[in-house]
């Protein structure tokens, strides 16, 4: 079952798209369970101007593109790739430990975003 | 219940079976008494056990009852291994089961093999989830005393020959178990013409209550109890009785058998509905289960959406549109366990499984719920197309 | 239920538990479903579960739903035989259980011997109808791994001392069952306190439904299931879970919970004055089980009114007072059959135990239910008499 | 469980007692289960003129005693001790199979009309 963040975002998802000419795109999948997003950024020099996922996977992987989208834009990317473990943590609510995987793909999102494009 | 289409799930109780539970709260006396209060108890009881008996023909001496359809299972064929032991303590047992029982059947088959030195044949299903009579034949050993084989399956409605399994085999000593829970108030169901040995059954299958169903135990067929006990149920069943969900049991039996025939033309023609609407609102969709309408139950629809996460659509069919449907494999980071073991031994691979809902519908379906529940599948297919728009493994789904 | 002297038998549904079952009516889908409307049958089955264990001083997770206390005696004796067996494929197994446990513990020991390569010792009560630990340990061999003795007896109320047994029996790796059925809502029970691995209990007899009741599993301990199916009850015991039963359950527990102390010292009082109301009525009457008050459950009383045929003294209460008592022995042709097993085990004679009645009350039970009760007590001794004046086989047993 | 005829014969007996210098008496017991039952008659010719019994045993037992008073009483010996086997049978109305031993009682009875007392 999903808690009411995630229900919020996969039902209501305010981040779906692609952004044409994207400054920067961040991409993950998981293996096991095949759940794949990818995230576009335009930068408006080190603010993070719009940010547009795209997913296939499960509820709770579609909510977690959004959550994240929703939660980096407009900050700048130090200060977005510089969330907390804590903050990460509480982006999705309450999971249940079929859903434990979106944490990590978010972990993973974050330390993308943290690292330089060029390291990859 | 407008978006409810997990009716293979559980039913809700009818009116019927609701009134006969009211009424028998009061009837509280065991009816193991020896006053007359004891009476109306074994009243009620006998009452219900000829309810019962007469929705799937058979004498009210044949019917058992049980806390359910698992209870029923797990006696047939464990009480079955040990009455057989019993009688031929250095014979071996060889235990005939399809892949595509219940786990209440299958988890009962593996106990057997693993505890209780049970050999195991698993037979599979042809693709379209029909167990070939042909197909036990060959599974056929010469210490082959103990075949299970269902009566309806509850994902994908497939209908199996029992009637032809019992008759191949007949004469050799075999006991025939069928689980007959999903099949019961969906489709005429005669355990003396099925020939079987015992037969299970599940009153909230059938809009009576959860916890309370049964075994009819053909005349002459010995099990050991699994219950043993207080000598209740003929000494079969050990426990006093459930009053109240037994006479609730009997309302939504004779309430069953009442309602049948038209119950069946209605579901099939709620279930065309459904699937013309379907097909129509989407692009690319696959119906599982056995093509030919007899063989099948007239209210399930295994529906595959290729390409499309069926637990990201039942989510949203739940929280945005209301409606209850049931999944072919629940998202879980356990990939073998959270699979339809239905749906793997039909042949569809892992992705098809999970783009696989099951959608159960009831009598009382309204066809506006289904034309909403149709519209509801479209948006929703809409709106994941959108998030996966550049990224989803296949060709667009949405019509 | 104003003559209702057999509350040991069955009690009825207290209010509580008929309002949470009328409530749970309509909350019907499967606590499994993958939609919201599940999560209303999920909270249900937990609340029930906390209520339970608080009852008995479980933690929730100790707590495991059956469909009563026959279920729950054969699942812990037979759960245990076959993990202990999967264990150690080549151990022999002892088990040792009182001669005074209910039918669905000594059946059950049968069971297992005839079936399951079991030994079995059977160990006698003392004249009371207690269990000494001493003779349990008398009856402790170095293949001794099950021990079953009940908390109190059904029929003559002893209440045996489990603490002391379970002190005796630590570290020998045992697993010691008690079956709490009766003593449930009687007296005060703490599962952790006793030290058993398991206990059984049935919620008719604390004024929940029938059909329903559960097993404490004392954290760590492993039982095989009895009923294997659908993962139900953390894949302990299959089975679509018995809604609207477990939430009446559930309430009971509370009601019994917070009526207990009150319930105690007025059950006491209510004996007391039927004791002596026999006494006064009766020139010979004799009280079966425990002297002491602390051994004996505070609502049952044993007794026997030498001479009498208690058969025919029970039919008059019924039938002319509208009294429902029970029975030590129910008329029959086979002597063996119909003679209560406890009465013999504590060593009464055939025609003491044809003689003997047992009267259980229950809290609520009015003084002048009681006055009334031996009135029709002493008339119906008086009518038995002049039936039998000559012929009767011992002195005169009216006052 | 017990019929209406039986429940009206042992919780209202009418023919309970001894008759004091009676003509003739009856006695049988039941082996199997301890039941006894005596029955006195008093003899007006061949007319049964007065029947009471007493009884010692189950429910049925006792209602046996009563019913075969009942039965006997004011009819002829010859008359009694001929009813019929289907007569007998109906006088317990239907019973149950723990119930059945008072029906041979009653037959047991009924033969013992039929002897001689000197047969005795
Ligand atoms: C085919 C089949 N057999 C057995 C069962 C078990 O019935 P219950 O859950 O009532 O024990 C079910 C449903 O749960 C079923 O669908
Ligand atoms: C001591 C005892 N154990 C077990 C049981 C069995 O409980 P149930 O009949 O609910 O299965 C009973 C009562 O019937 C009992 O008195």
């Amino acid at each position: 079952m999903f808690n009411d963040i995630i229900v919020r975002h996969f039902s209501n998802p305010t981040h779906t798209g692609e952004i044409a000419g994207a400054s920067r795109s961040l991409e993950l999948g998981n293996p096991v369970c095949g759940d794949r997003i990818r995230v576009d950024l335009r930068l408006d020099g080190d603010r993070i101007a719009e940010a547009r996922y795209q997913a296939w996977g499960c509820a709770t992987s579609l909510a977690t593109g959004n959550a994240f989208c929703e939660h980096i834009e407009d900050k700048s990317l130090s200060e977005a790739a510089n969330t907390s473990a804590t903050a990460i943590e509480a982006l999705l609510g309450e999971l249940e430990p079929s859903q434990m995987h979106c944490v990590e793909m978010l972990r993973s999102l974050f330390a993308q975003l943290g690292s330089q494009p060029d390291d990859r | 219940m407008d978006g409810y289409f997990d009716i293979n799930a559980t039913s809700p109780l009818c009116a019927p079976a609701e009134q006969a539970l009211q009424n028998a709260l009061r009837t509280f006396a065991n009816p193991s008494g020896n006053y007359r209060m004891a009476k109306t108890s074994r009243a009620l009881i006998a009452n219900a056990r000829a309810s019962v008996a007469g929705l799937i023909g058979a004498d009210s001496d044949e019917i058992v009852f049980t806390s359910g359809g698992t209870e029923a299972n797990n006696w047939a064929l464990k009480g079955a291994v040990d009455a057989i032991q019993a009688r031929e303590p250095d014979g071996g047992i060889h235990l005939i089961v399809s892949a595509i029982e219940h786990a209440s059947v299958l988890e009962v088959a593996r106990y057997l093999q693993r505890c209780r030195g049970v050999a195991l044949t698993v037979i599979a299903p042809d693709a379209e989830g029909l167990i070939r009579p042909q197909a036990v034949i060959d599974a056929l050993r010469p210490d082959t005393r103990l075949v299970s084989v269902m009566l309806a399956n509850n994902e994908i409605g497939s209908v199996q020959p029992i009637a032809a399994i019992a008759e191949a085999l007949r004469g050799r000593d075999i006991h025939l178990h069928t689980d007959a829970v999903q099949a019961i108030g969906k489709r005429p169901v005669d355990a003396r013409a099925l020939g079987v040995d015992s037969l299970s059954f599940a009153a909230h299958k059938f809009y009576g209550p959860k916890g309370v169903g049964g075994l009819y135990l053909r005349e002459g067929v010995a099990l050991e109890p699994l219950l043993h006990g207080g000598g209740q149920e003929r000494g079969l069943r050990g426990g006093t009785e459930a009053l109240a969900s037994i006479a609730a049991m009997g309302a939504a039996a004779d309430h069953a058998r009442s309602r049948l025939d038209t119950d069946i033309v209605r579901m099939r023609a709620l279930r065309e509905t459904l699937r013309e609407g379907l097909r129509s609102q989407v692009a690319h969709v696959v119906f599982n289960g056995p093509a030919d309408d007899e063989a099948r139950l007239p209210n399930t629809l295994s529906v595959t959406f290729p390409g499309v996460r069926a637990e990201a659509l039942a989510a949203i069919l739940d929280h945005s549109h209301g409606f209850q449907v049931s999944l072919g494999a629940a998202c879980s980071n356990n990939k073998a366990a959270a699979l339809s073991h239905v749906l793997r031994a039909i042949g569809l691979p892992e992705d098809r499984i999970r783009a696989t809902l099951r959608l159960s519908l009831h009598a009382d379906t309204g066809e506006d719920a289904i034309a909403r529940l149709c519209d509801a599948i479209g948006k929703g297919l809409t709106l994941l197309d959108s998030i996966a728009h550049p990224i989803r493994k296949e060709a667009s789904y949405a019509a």
